[in-house]
């Protein structure tokens, strides 16, 4: 069988990381909170270490061997997410600590170049990471915000958002899949929309970017952000890609070392991008680690772990509405494999005690996503998100841990 | 299993699904809106207090889990009639036993039926469902307005 | 022998160190280039791999098990470096990227209470990250800074802060040690001086909190910045402490997630210090892997390494001093285990590059500190410095190499 | 020793001790100052170009390590009495031999002498070094004042 038709297998995945062996409550762990964060592969985390005992200097600033063989190791990795975005030039790929970050960067330096009366658009289904920052824009400069407003089936609104669009639009700011609905939203006509109405956009992939494949030139979005801990990279890097020009016109954003071609106590020339926007020796160990979790995704087929996390979003849709009082929450024709839902017996809180004590791990809470939460009129949701290695078997056994739960609270 | 005999007993519950003095009070003279940001509970306190102190009607509005719909309950009751001193008294009392600083089961207490909160401590995210409704009434108490646990 | 006592056995402790068995072009790695960056314990490698093997969930959202288990490990390593700064209450370490990124936040947090007018002051010693970011309120606000001066061993002038230090002054921001001079700075008496003023007062400590004890209750300073990756922790995780007071009354810097108490999507109300300053999923593995850095630093001793870091300073300067033609930059009475020159014969560039060759791995540059260049007068300087895994018959393989270069270059 | 050989060769130990044209030009014309940030080297272009477009005088100022300043001595040598566009050529030619695209032992080329650069592509943190006057040079030929290698 080639490599296009053979049937997923999973087990086989589950091998390669190795807290999926891991233990909770003494129970076997089923892990199904995939959207906050994600386990890390063994060539991931062995790639880190080899750095740290084997290859450690610090990058850019060393002239010696080691600092430039780990220099280049950095760069790799640079290039590596280049290739994974299909964004061309690597000059165009930042690494921050993290999607919150990169997003920040957006808000704080794309932002000085915003007055008064500008206006940016979100949508009602953002992380706080895509909302705070611009109320705080808002507050701060007189910016104005509006906000796309999501269907009952957590679908945007296109004619809401067609609506919005005006000639004081400056930047549009929209999730590429949502947290909490999985609603994956059409950003190529997003952008296209953005474009024609004169504004720039920046697409939040912290959901989209770990489960389906990502193209930068197609979609000709001038930004986008996303977390590595989401794709199976270590914790402490993220990415901002900007297109070159966009980026070139900014100011930067952390300033320090080596984001500057000169300082004098009176003057400062700041560098070319990527470098103005790294301020500050960067987290090397970490960047690498990433780039071994592109080359990881990369080998397992991206598209394969796309259609199989499908699957499992089907089977999970399936199942859990067989559950008794149990309310999807978040129903678009187009989803990430997430699954939010409110459960009539008990508080999201109190499902994901009791699922624990199975070794179900998950979540329950607003998922920083108080606004959604607003929009569906509850307190808070149980979620499962699912990744490529997850089984169906694990789905069954949450649908049985939710029987636990209805008899307890029943 | 753990999480019935630990932390879901009968009491908690019944007090979740029928909690008392779930409502407004009239004549309030006191009150507080208290949040817990992690799993978006709130939780607002209502209370009447007479001159000397005395916390004559309290009741509890909002939303919640289990645990601090059941706890927002039995401490109504549990405070009804007391001063806002021994209320006070008996939140840290409260406090420390879920915190594992207090042992129910010795004396010198005045917890009464609230040990039933001891399993808490087992399941550190949820300390702060089982203390919500508490520091909210100390915020009643002190007229703060609002309060958030961290 | 008790502990106090006994010699220093550098040769023990390298073991604990993988990268110090390294080669470089063939030779063994001699690396003195620790104020760069440090190589990492095995301790910490291990448990960063454990960390992410057998325990790893994300931080202070999940209510499972596995995260509130992560949770802990993350608020014992805030607790760690508590004690470790005797910082007392632990809501005044904020987790950041690095020095960097804690040298910005008070930039742009504190940064937000100043006016036109105000006045901050730093010195002719500091690093690109103690001086671009106040470059940028001065342009932006209009604040003024003013720089205190540096006498020619490298001391910095305390005459000359007095002169500055008026009523107009609201932030003083030193450093505590030069990463290129060496100098360490009297910094309770800066602090004293700064209070009197009624100015606040932040600590650059990125060159000495790996190197000498630090009380921060002592020194009374009411923000502290370092970088985990030099006090040989990994990459990404730097700290910056601050008195609660202070924190508390202070903006917002980078928003997004966890550090919110509720959003609407017309208002958001933020979290208390620490959280309000951590937005976004922290880097866990790291921060949890410079708790066990701290540990580890704990087990050998601060003073011992402080103490045996001195011996080679002295050991290292009267080495160096004999070396034809070999001006060493900062001669501060004081100072720590950096040894910055400028050779006669060949520029700093050319002098690691042969060095290299010898398996030395030593940096030459401006150090991101080019006002301390400007004010010497070079151009770049090349610098040795040390770190207590390092060993007098490196210093005395230094001397050779230097000898080399008189002979390439002679 | 591999430095000896590949790098620091005889040329360009001299070419750093005796430097050729280090000095300013009379009746410049064109100019540019190149820095390098990584290592702090700066090196300023001075040229004087006639009507045609010849360069009639070439000099440098500035400090910089042995291999930045033994590259602009020989770059002046080998530019001088060039045209503006024949020196671009090698610059060209230059850049692509220090990365690695042009191999200076086979033909097709004009790099002469200047081939002795060619053991700095062993040396990635090296190149811009060997690169920075003639970045600077070309930035004196379109005349934008100001460049920086990055
Ligand atoms: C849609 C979305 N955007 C942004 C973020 C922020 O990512 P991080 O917390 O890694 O900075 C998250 C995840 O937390 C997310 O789900
Ligand atoms: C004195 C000083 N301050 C600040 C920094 C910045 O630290 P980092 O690059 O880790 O953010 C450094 C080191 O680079 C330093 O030596």
């Amino acid at each position: 069988m080639d490599k296009k038709t053979a049937p997923f297998d999973v087990d086989k995945i589950r091998a390669d990381f190795p807290m999926l062996s891991a233990k909770v409550n003494g129970k076997p762990l089923v892990y199904l909170d995939n959207a906050a964060t994600t386990h890390k592969p063994l060539a991931v985390i062995e790639r880190v270490r080899r750095f740290e005992s084997e290859q450690y200097a610090t990058v850019r600033r060393g002239s010696y061997a080691l600092g430039e063989r780990a220099t280049e190791m950095f760069e790799e990795a640079r290039k590596k997410t280049a290739d994974f975005l299909n964004a061309g030039d690597p000059r165009q790929i930042i690494f921050t600590s993290g999607a919150t970050q990169s997003l920040n960067l957006v808000a704080h330096s794309f932002g000085k170049s915003l007055k008064a009366g500008d206006e940016i658009i979100i949508s009602n289904m953002e992380h706080h990471a895509n909302t705070v920052p611009w109320q705080i824009l808002r507050d701060e400069l007189g910016v104005v915000l509006r906000v796309i407003p999501v269907g009952d089936d957590g679908v945007l609104s296109m004619e809401g958002y067609a609506k919005l669009l005006g000639p004081k639009t400056r930047l549009v700011s929209v999730t590429a899949a949502s947290n909490v609905l999985g609603t994956v939203n059409p950003v190529k006509e997003i952008v296209r929309m953005a474009h024609s109405a004169g504004a720039k956009i920046l697409v939040d992939g912290a959901q989209s970017v770990p489960h389906v494949r990502t193209d930068v030139k197609d979609w000709d979005c001038d930004f986008l952000a996303f977390s590595g801990h989401k794709i199976y990279a270590p914790t402490g890097v993220g990415v901002l890609f900007g297109k070159y020009e966009i980026l070139d016109s900014m100011p930067p954003y952390v300033t320090g070392g080596d984001m500057i071609n000169t300082v004098t106590l009176e003057r400062t020339t700041f560098a070319k991008p990527p470098q103005r926007f790294e301020a500050g020796t960067p987290a090397a160990s970490q960047v690498i680690g990433f780039g071994a979790a592109i080359d990881y995704v990369n080998s397992v087929g991206m598209d394969k772990m796309a259609a199989y996390e499908q699957t499992l979003l089907d089977y999970g849709t399936r199942v859990l509405g067989g559950v008794k009082g149990l309310r999807i929450i978040g129903n678009a024709p187009h989803k990430a494999a997430i699954i939010s839902f409110w459960l009539e017996a008990a508080h999201p809180h109190d499902v994901v005690t009791i699922l624990d004590d199975l070794g179900i791990s998950m979540r329950g809470g607003h998922h920083c996503a108080q606004p959604v939460m607003q929009r569906f009129g509850v307190p808070a949701t149980t979620r499962a998100s699912f990744s490529f290695y997850n089984k169906t078997s694990e789905i069954d056994f949450l649908a049985e841990g939710l029987q636990k739960v209805i008899e307890v609270f029943g | 299993m753990s999480y019935q005999s630990d932390l879901y007993q009968q009491v908690i519950l019944d007090h979740n699904k029928n909690p008392k003095n779930f409502r407004e009070v009239e004549g309030e003279t006191h009150s507080c809106d208290g949040y817990n940001p992690l799993c978006g509970d709130k939780i607002k306190i209502h209370m009447r207090v007479d001159d000397r102190g005395l916390i004559e009607d309290v009741g509890f509005s909002g939303s919640g889990c289990a645990i601090s719909k059941a706890s927002a309950s039995m401490m109504t009751v549990n405070v009804k009639g007391k001063t806002l001193g021994e209320a006070r008294t008996l939140f840290e009392e409260f406090h420390k036993m879920v915190v594992g600083e207090l042992d129910a089961k010795g004396g010198g207490h005045h917890l009464g039926r609230l040990a039933i909160f001891e399993g808490v401590r087992e399941y550190p995210s949820r300390i702060k469902c089982a203390t919500l409704a508490w520091h909210t009434l100390v915020c009643a108490i002190d007229k703060t307005g609002e309060t958030t646990i961290e």
